[in-house]
């Protein structure tokens, strides 16, 4: 007897929700970026936990795919927070709202 | 009958002239003016040839082109002209060098000036000429950017405001028409087509002509303008530069009358004749209301602006009433209202190049001291409040007598409404010319001088022809109106030949 | 019609010169006037005076025709312009008529208008805008000999308001006076409110008979319902009350006053006040096919204005507006004369009417040319003795108007009073007597006051007698008013019996009775200048005028103010209006409707800077709208997904 | 389980991003070796060498149709189409840019090789039919997009929107995945399209299964609108746009602008019109109601900017939402006639963001509504162009833009989407006043003193002549393009 | 009690507990550790079903490598920078509270019914993994896949790696650092900053 799919895809479903949640309410944007992280990590055991649900392979290649885009994705991220943070000495997304309206 | 495209000739002919004015070399200004002069003269001499090609007894579409242009959305190039859009032709040709004329006082940026005036004289008869209802909707769209230019860069104190309004307010009626225009080619049987005279064998069901015609007919009554959407009329008109005004009052306020005539009754007559009763009743409210408002402005232009509201209701209860005469009767009325009113705007653009104000208060007894532009104001509010012998008298009474031949009840209160005319008109001409002179600068107005006389003669000639001798005009309106009225009745026609006890 | 009228026999062809001469000639005056100058006058009396004599030319003819004959038959002759308005099955042609009632009133209109020209030469000259006038006064005698001549009812109308322009160019000839302006104006605003009951008639025609023409109109008003004929024939009349100055529309005459005084003479007195009491006449078969009803209506009012306007007359200061009054109160005597279906007899009013009140007026404009430009009688005396043309001619002028035998106003007034007597309808008789006392009493008032007794002048003023060219015109009116009367002498050249055949017969009463209703007449006549002159002349005129005044107190303060009819049209009509339309055109227009329209692009902003605030450059909000956005997703897909 | 069997490679159908990395590649290492001894014209040189390669590449192609590549990418007309018109906005941008980046004097290598890539990404994304494909294609470029964006790395603004975006848009591209999870939990596969097996891919499963069994497929669709919906700018998921529109280098704006958005159209109108087709009741009312939201939030809010390039923003939010309504009665025509939208609409607005690059003045100081008083009598070529670009954009006969919105409202129209198209003409009627509002100001007001004539360099005045033209062209004689829009089949076709 | 199920239960509750915790630590390094805390029970999790080499993978790239780059720039910007948790922007707390809420609900309905909803025929489960991790093997068959099918994506992983690295290269790269890129923050800068203050 193995633990049914519907609980790991909770298990995301919630991690993911945190994510999100964590992007909105926290201010600084490497953390923000983290929560990020998280959803994606998320989404990975969505992949894997269907990888098993269907029984064929593709789900756990994917996560090949989505850690790729991952690390591309922090790369450039952080070196955009770098450059911000080199103008303003400060990881707050709030101090960061030249443009609006 | 030659064969010598003239129609499709004198369109294009601004347009070209708009084109060559762009390559006049800086600081010739007297070049641009005579050029454009030469231009729409060019293109009245051209549209005589329309006129003189013209088969009267022909009451289908004549003198036009047809050529393919985007196959795969079933656009041609087509045009074509009856006698209803003869004349509209022939006012706009005719009005144009009497425009150009009064933009001689007109100094600055006068390239662009220019331009967009002639651009405008191939938007407006694209409108009158088109067959294809995509390329009127082009034509009908593209007349308002040069106006829009025009009012707004070389217009008084609020052009802004006026050209913003006079955009908007079309444009959103106009977009409306699109849908409707686009269903229509949709809808068209035999496959999807925007060649009008296909369109007109449509056989729609009442309840989609129902919002079709509406559609339509919200676009052209901002355009006309009906009470109550009228009201960017009086900003635009008040504003405009005088060759602007005349353009808008003798022209454009005619595209909304016109595609009536051509589009909103001929393609849906059941929902036109559903809806006659309340255009009717906005029509004849415009004209009192238009007059009651006119009465009471403080400024000229604004004055005759209402009563083109007024006058615009006459041709809409005309055109509604179902009856040849009322028909043929706000046809004419098209043509007078631009002859007077566009005479009127381009006397109270002189007035204002040598005063520089168009508040009735400013004025008073100049009557003394401008005898001839007295004359001549007074020649054209009496042409326009309907004096028999003049052009507004015909078309007012063969609109009443129209209206009375079908809705009896209703010509009281469109009757009275010229008698409000004559209160506003007068009453304005007594506060401008009569009384003693109360402003010192009224003592050393100069009267007209030969541009501007021989601006307003052709004008004058015309009022009195009009007024005299109309045949030449009903003639060749009259069957193309008899056509739309049939329409309209579903194929019978009202005219004055039953006799019957009220 | 046209056919057997043409098969008459007698060319109309001159008649588009009668009209056209005079209007070419205002033409050239008013395009190169000041090329003319001082000749204008000249061109102008001489077109005029062309076109009576082209008058001459067609009366003579028309009476050729019937040389031979015994029996009055309709001699008519047509002119056929051309096609003016021709739409579907309705058709108006530019046709002249010249029948015996178009010829009386052309010979009335071209005569006395070529006399008035004349005296305009002389009154006008020291003008700036003299060749103006004269092209004003020509373009009038166009329009009114179109109004006369024209064939159908529409072409009719085209000189109805052809003549109601050029009184208002002519009223407000001296359009720098506030009260000149305002009175031209009026009066063309008047008029066209009569105008628009006319039209309406007009339209009422077209459907009802399906034709224009005078003709066709006549012939087939008989088989009209009597209800159809009834409306249409007060619908017109409605017209004829702007036009003829009758109640409820007579306010603008006495204001036309302002205009220079050969206007009133011409327009206001002698032709286009009786262009209403014409159009009834031309147009009688229609009044007639009503039954009674339009002609009473047409009687009684006529009685009313005559009754009201003699009342007003008696109390008036003002010499012009005494004699606008006068004239109100004589058109009401045509109008009577109408309602009694005495056409023939109010054709003849108004040709002595023309005569003698022209006359006055013209005296009475000399008489302000001598005392440079005063009008109040109080101010004025004994004028016959330093003006005598003046005073002389004038003099025939009041007893023919009073209606002392043998001069012309007699013997229209007696035909009329006799009609009147003879329909049965003795309260319109009874009003007519009554006016025709208080006529010879306020004339008699007018004379006495200014030509006789004391000379009184303003002081400073060198007081001159008429120049020539006045002269010219007062004194062949002086005759004609003398003389007027011997056009309808019974068997001698009977107006009525003329016009028979257009108009139809008139009841006269026969036996003693006409003898006896003259006698009244003449009775009422006398005794009206005896009081006048009892107070006006006598040494205690004054002291009795005083008297007479405290009993009469409660008429004459209204009669003073006319009857306070301009007040309260002022107030039920104009105020209201006014404030109506200033409400629409500073309230309702820009607020209301504009606002409507405008306020929905401005909500449009309005939403635009609000939801700005939404974009708040914070890009956790940014998130959060997002976020809102994919749950709302969400829910409808979960929505959708589990119904 | 089978052996390894080695994929047939065919390269025709992703020839053309080939071309383009190559051409990257190319860039950055030759100016490594070379360095500044070459004029500094051969790196756009080499950019337009390349683009054209890739054009001709994709012009190569047209009217061939088969899935290549394990079934990744899908080799079809609608493809080309979209990579051709890419390439275009391709080589606009890179030679508007030139001028800019001289101007502000800001290091072009990598610029070029960025926008090759974005490019490269874009066309990837057009030609997708995996939804992973589609994934790495959207990061490709939207990487590429986010470094673009904050190029300008002095400019506080220039960074700032390139964290908003790139914040933004890696929380929406996780949306998106989740959605290609569910969609891969739902289905078993990430292909769009059967392969060589009808009832393989999402499409088969679709055509091959009850629908009920479709329910978690359908709250895929959801959160792929959403990720897509992002790309496209579609509200509510609009909000980077505005600030990144604003802050980004002008030429960056215009090409996103261009090509971001007709690259995530195409995907959404790849996905939702063919492989989701069968679900088309579920995903229909979604985009009915971001449809209507983006038309009026895009037009209203654009009504009271200062900012030129913001309001051009706004603008391109009402433009994503007039192109939504060619999406939803999935018919051919109204496909081609979406597509005839992105492709005109993307030469619009990349010549009204090169009028208001090359008028900027350096640091782009010059942006702001109030600075454009007068620029007709200052500089009437330039006013003029932005004006037939702004009426075009409002859709004005004559231009490209009106006939862009006969050929997306009428087919919606026809299909009976009524309603749809009167909630456009609103939003087309509010939209066209704050047209009107830039036209006033550079037409109706009289020019601030101060403002040097802006000197446009050659490449750019290329750039708006070229856009203009055809803006006009177009907008007179369209056959061509619709012709093309037209015959640009979907591999699938329903 | 089955192994898996206690198993599964433990590394809920840690990837759950840590995932909840990283939203109220204050330390940025905090936050990562707690992330590489959830990191790990995440591969736990892959083991759990089947995916060995993914496990291996999320440790050593992710928990590892990844992390790491996220924990280098935190050090860069001043690792004892710590966030308040104060909440200036008015309603967002709130606003993300409700939000999430909202959606944990949702998602979670779909975590549970999504796989009846779907999958009601694949009850089995994890049977073709086990299949596959026994013969060929899990990493051969992630290879198989990844070079036949995935090949595109794969490559074009590739480019997407250099567009990083490039954009990296520009980011990074210091103002001033050539000679000719000495330009004056913009005016328009300027008003902005003084509009924001």
């Amino acid at each position: 007897m193995s633990v049914d799919p519907g609980y790991y895809l909770a298990l995301a479903a919630l991690m993911f929700t945190i994510g999100a949640v964590g992007a909105l309410v926290r201010k600084n944007a490497i953390v923000i970026f983290m929560f990020i992280e998280l959803m994606l990590n998320a989404v990975n055991l969505v992949f894997v936990t269907f990888a098993r649900v269907h029984g064929h392979i593709d789900g756990q290649v994917l996560v090949f795919f989505v850690l790729v885009v991952a690390a591309a994705e922090v790369v450039v991220g952080l070196a955009i927070i770098t450059v911000i943070f080199r103008h303003r000495a400060s990881a707050n997304v709030d101090d960061v709202n030249l443009l609006r309206r | 009958m030659s064969d010598f495209p003239f129609l499709d000739v004198v369109i294009f002919i601004p347009l070209a002239g708009a084109l060559a004015l762009g390559f006049v070399p800086k600081g010739r200004d007297d070049l641009l003016r005579w050029g454009a002069l030469a231009v729409t003269l060019i293109a009245f001499v051209v549209s005589l040839g329309v006129l003189f090609n013209f088969d009267m007894h022909d009451a289908g579409f004549q003198l036009g082109s047809k050529a393919s242009w985007i196959p795969d959305w079933g656009v041609t190039y087509s045009t074509g002209i009856d006698g209803i859009s003869l004349w509209m032709i022939m006012l706009t040709t005719f009005l144009m060098p009497l425009g150009v004329l009064a933009s001689w006082t007109i100094t600055s940026r006068l390239k662009p000036y220019f331009i967009f005036l002639l651009a405008l004289e191939t938007g407006m008869l694209g409108v009158f000429a088109s067959l294809d209802m995509f390329l009127f909707y082009l034509f009908w769209e593209v007349t308002l950017i040069p106006m829009y230019f025009l009012i707004g860069m070389w217009g008084y104190g609020n052009r802004i405001y006026a050209a913003m309004k006079f955009f908007l307010f079309t444009l959103v009626g106009s977009l409306l028409m699109l849908v409707a225009i686009l269903f229509l080619y949709f809808a068209a049987k035999g496959g999807p087509t925007f060649d009008y005279t296909k369109l007109l064998t449509l056989d729609l069901a009442t309840g989609t002509q129902r919002w079709l015609f509406l559609a339509f007919f919200a676009s052209f009554a901002v355009k006309v303008p009906l009470v109550p959407l009228h009201t960017w009329l009086p900003d635009a008109h008040t504003e405009a530069p005088t060759a602007g005004s005349v353009m808008l009052a003798g022209v454009m306020l005619k595209m909304g009358a016109y595609g009536l005539i051509r589009f909103g009754i001929p393609l849906f007559p059941e929902a036109a004749k559903e809806f006659a009763p309340i255009i009717m009743g906005l029509a004849i409210v415009g004209i009192i209301y238009g007059a009651l408002v006119a009465a009471m402005q403080k400024d000229l232009k604004r004055l005759i602006a209402y009563s083109s509201v007024a006058h615009l209701g006459f041709v809409i209860l005309g055109i509604f009433v179902g009856t040849v005469q009322g028909m043929s009767g706000g046809i004419l009325q098209m043509v007078n209202h631009g002859l007077s009113t566009g005479a009127l705007f381009l006397l109270v653009g002189a007035l204002y190049d040598r005063r520089h104000t168009r508040l009735i208060a400013d004025y008073g007894g100049i009557a003394a001291t401008v005898p001839i532009f007295a004359g001549l104001f007074l020649f054209v509010a009496l042409s326009s409040l309907g004096l028999p012998g003049l052009n507004g008298f015909v078309g007012e009474f063969l609109v009443l007598l129209g209206t009375f031949f079908s809705y009896r009840w209703w010509v009281i209160p469109a009757a009275f409404g010229i008698i409000l005319a004559a209160v506003y008109l007068l009453w304005a001409y007594q506060r401008v010319f009569h009384g003693p002179i109360t402003v010192e600068e009224n003592r050393s107005i100069p009267d007209l001088n030969w541009r501007e006389v021989a601006m307003l003669a052709p004008l004058v000639a015309l009022i009195v022809f009009i007024g005299v001798y109309p045949k030449p005009f009903l003639e060749r309106i009259e069957p193309a109106a008899t056509k739309v009225v049939q329409q309209l009745n579903g194929g019978s026609t009202t005219t004055g030949d039953q006799a019957e006890a009220p | 019609m046209t056919a057997d009228i043409l098969g008459q026999g007698f060319s109309a062809n001159l008649a588009p010169w009668v009209i056209a001469i005079p209007l070419v000639s205002s033409m050239v005056l008013l395009f190169f006037g000041k090329r003319v100058g001082k000749l204008a006058g000249v061109v102008a009396s001489g077109a005029i005076g062309l076109s009576f004599v082209l008058s001459v030319i067609l009366f003579l003819r028309l009476i050729g025709v019937e040389a031979g004959h015994e029996t009055y038959n309709l001699r008519a002759a047509g002119y056929h312009g051309f096609d003016w308005i021709s739409v579907g099955g309705f058709s108006v042609a530019f046709d002249l008529l010249v029948d015996q009632l178009s010829i009386v009133m052309l010979l009335v209109v071209t005569g006395v208008g070529t006399l008035i020209h004349v005296y305009s030469i002389g009154y006008m000259h020291d003008d700036p805008r003299y060749p103006r006038f004269f092209s004003y006064l020509n373009l009038f005698a166009a329009s009114m000999l179109l109004l006369v001549l024209a064939d159908n009812a529409l072409l009719l109308y085209v000189g109805w308001e052809g003549v109601g322009l050029c009184s208002y160019l002519l009223i407000g000839f001296w359009f720098e006076k506030p009260s000149a302006a305002n009175a031209a104006k009026k009066a063309f605003i008047v008029n066209r409110i009569g105008d628009f009951s006319f039209l309406i008639g007009i339209f009422l025609l077209t459907t009802t008979v399906g034709s224009l023409t005078i003709g066709q109109i006549n012939e087939h008003a008989g088989a009209m319902t009597a209800g159809a004929a009834t409306i249409i024939a007060l619908l017109l009349f409605g017209g004829a009350t702007g036009k003829s100055a009758q109640i409820p529309l007579y306010v603008w005459l006495p204001d036309a006053m302002e205009g220079p005084t050969p206007v009133s003479a011409l327009i206001h007195a002698a032709t286009m006040v009786t262009a209403g009491v014409y159009m009834v006449a031309r147009l009688s078969p229609v009044f007639e096919a009503s039954g009674d009803t339009a002609l009473m209506v047409v009687g009684y009012i006529g009685a009313a204005t005559a009754l009201l306007a003699a009342v007003m007359a008696c109390f008036e200061y003002d010499i012009k507006r005494v004699l606008a009054y006068s004239t109100i109160s004589q058109l009401g005597y045509m109008f009577m004369a109408h309602g009694v279906h005495a056409y023939s007899a109010g054709i003849f009013h108004l040709v002595t009417h023309a005569f003698f009140k022209a006359l006055m007026f013209l005296g009475a404009g000399a008489v302000m040319h001598a005392l440079a430009g005063e009008v109040d009688m109080r101010k004025m005396g004994g004028l016959r003795k330093v003006m005598p043309i003046t005073g002389w001619t004038f003099m025939m002028g009041w007893l023919a108007i009073c209606g002392v035998i043998p001069f012309a106003g007699f013997f229209s007034k007696d035909a009329i009073l006799a009609s009147a007597w003879a329909s049965g309808d003795y309260a319109i008789w009874a009003v007519g007597i009554l006016t025709a006392f208080l006529t010879a009493f306020y004339m008699s008032r007018l004379y006495f006051r200014v030509f006789e007794g004391r000379v009184i002048v303003p002081e400073g003023v060198h007081v001159h007698d008429v120049p020539p060219s006045m002269a010219a015109a007062l004194i062949p009116l002086g005759v004609l008013s003398v003389v007027g009367g011997a056009i309808n002498l019974p068997s001698i050249l009977t107006l009525e019996h003329f016009l028979e055949p257009v108009v139809g017969e008139s009841r006269v009463p026969e036996g003693l009775t006409p003898w006896l209703l003259a006698g009244a007449a003449l009775l009422v006549a006398a005794s009206g200048v005896l009081i006048a002159r009892v107070l006006y002349l006598s040494r205690a005129g004054s002291l009795r005028r005083r008297k007479l005044e405290a009993r009469l107190a409660w008429l004459v303060e209204p009669a003073r103010n006319k009857f306070y009819v301009d007040r309260i049209y002022g107030a039920t009509i104009v105020l209201p209006g006014k404030r109506l339309a200033t409400w629409f055109a500073d309230r309702f227009d820009p607020n209301v409707v504009d606002g409507l329209l405008v306020g929905s692009g401005k909500f449009v902003a309005r939403t635009s800077e609000r939801l700005r605030g939404i974009q708040s450059g914070y890009v956790r909000n940014y998130a959060a709208t997002f976020l809102l956005g994919v749950v709302v997703i969400f829910t409808i897909v979960l929505a959708k997904v589990t119904l | 389980m089978p052996a390894f069997d080695a994929p047939h490679v065919e390269l025709a159908g992703i020839a053309p991003e080939l071309a383009l990395a190559v051409a990257a590649l190319f860039i950055l290492v030759f100016h490594a070796i070379v360095g500044d001894k070459l004029p500094s014209w051969y790196l756009p040189g080499l950019s337009t060498l390349g683009l054209g390669v890739s054009l001709f590449l994709a012009v190569g192609v047209w009217g061939e149709h088969e899935l290549q590549l394990g079934g990744m990418v899908a080799l079809d007309g609608f493809a080309t189409f979209s990579k051709v018109a890419l390439a275009v906005f391709g080589l606009l941008s890179v030679w508007l840019a030139r001028d800019y980046l001289v101007r502000e004097e800001i290091e072009e290598v990598e610029f070029y090789a960025l926008v090759l890539f974005a490019i490269a990404g874009m066309m990837l994304m057009v030609d997708a039919a995996d939804l992973i494909m589609m994934f790495i294609a959207l990061e490709t470029f939207s990487l590429a997009l986010y470094v673009l964006v904050g190029y300008k790395r002095d400019s506080l603004i220039s960074q700032e929107s390139s964290m908003k975006y790139f914040l933004l848009g890696a929380f929406s591209s996780t949306f998106f995945l989740l959605g290609i999870a569910l969609a891969y939990g739902a289905t078993g596969t990430t292909h769009l399209y059967p392969g060589g097996d009808p009832t393989t891919g999402i499409l088969g499963f679709l055509i091959s299964n009850p629908a009920s069994d479709a329910a978690l497929l359908v709250v895929a669709t959801g959160l792929l609108i959403v990720g897509l919906g992002f790309k496209v700018a579609a509200v509510p998921f609009h909000m980077w746009t505005p600030d990144a529109y604003q802050g980004a280098p002008s030429p960056v704006t215009g090409f996103m602008a261009a090509g971001s958005k007709l690259a995530g159209f195409a995907a959404l109108i790849r996905l939702l019109d063919t492989a989701l087709f069968p679900l088309r009741w579920d995903w229909r009312p979604l985009l009915l109601g971001i449809a209507v939201a983006t038309m009026l939030v895009g037009s209203v809010l654009a009504v009271v900017q200062e900012d030129v390039k913001r309001l051009l923003a706004y603008s391109s939010i009402a433009h994503a939402g007039f192109v939504l309504i060619g999406l939803i009665p999935a018919t051919d025509l109204s496909v081609s006639g979406a597509l005839f939208y992105l492709a005109t609409y993307g030469i619009t607005v990349l010549g009204a963001f090169a009028v208001v690059s090359a008028i900027s003045e350096r640091g782009e100081r010059r942006v702001r509504l109030n600075d454009y008083k007068g620029l007709f009598y200052e500089n009437p070529l330039m006013a003029g162009a932005l004006t037939l670009f702004l009426l075009s954009l409002a859709g004005v006969p004559l231009t490209v833009g009106f006939v862009g919105k006969v050929v997306v409202f009428g087919p919606a129209i026809d299909a009976g989407y009524l309603w749809l198209v009167v909630v456009a003409m609103v939003a087309s009627a509010i939209a066209a006043f704050f047209y009107l509002r830039v036209m006033v100001v550079m037409y109706m007001q009289e020019p601030d003193e101060g403002h040097a004539p802006a000197r446009v360099g050659g490449l750019a005045t290329g750039v708006i002549a070229l856009t203009a033209v055809a803006t006009i062209f177009f907008g007179l004689y369209w056959t061509p393009l619709i012709e093309a829009a037209e015959k640009a089949k979907f591999f699938a076709n329903l | 009690m089955n192994i898996e199920v206690f198993v599964f239960g433990v590394i809920f509750v840690i990837a759950l507990g840590s995932s909840i915790a990283m939203l109220f630590a204050k330390n940025a390094v905090h936050v990562a550790l707690f992330l590489v805390g959830t990191q790990i029970a995440l591969a736990g999790a892959f083991l759990l079903q089947g995916a060995f080499f993914v496990a291996a993978v999320q440790i050593i790239v992710y928990a590892g490598a990844i992390m790491v780059l996220f924990l280098f720039v935190i050090m860069l910007l001043g690792v004892d920078y710590r966030e308040s948790l104060t909440e200036p922007l008015h309603g967002q707390r709130g606003w993300a509270t409700v939000l999430g809420g909202l959606f944990a609900v949702e998602i979670l309905y779909v975590a549970f019914r999504g796989t009846d909803l779907a999958l009601g025929r694949l009850t089995a489960g994890g049977a073709g993994i086990e299949e596959i991790n026994r013969d060929p093997g899990n990493v051969i068959s992630l290879a198989r896949s990844l070079f036949s099918t995935y090949l595109l994506p794969f490559e074009a992983t590739s480019v997407l790696l250099v567009v990083a690295i490039v954009g990296v290269m520009v980011l990074a790269r210091r103002i001033g650092a050539t000679e000719h890129l000495a330009t004056p923050q913009s005016e328009a800068d300027d008003e902005l900053v003084e509009g924001a203050a």
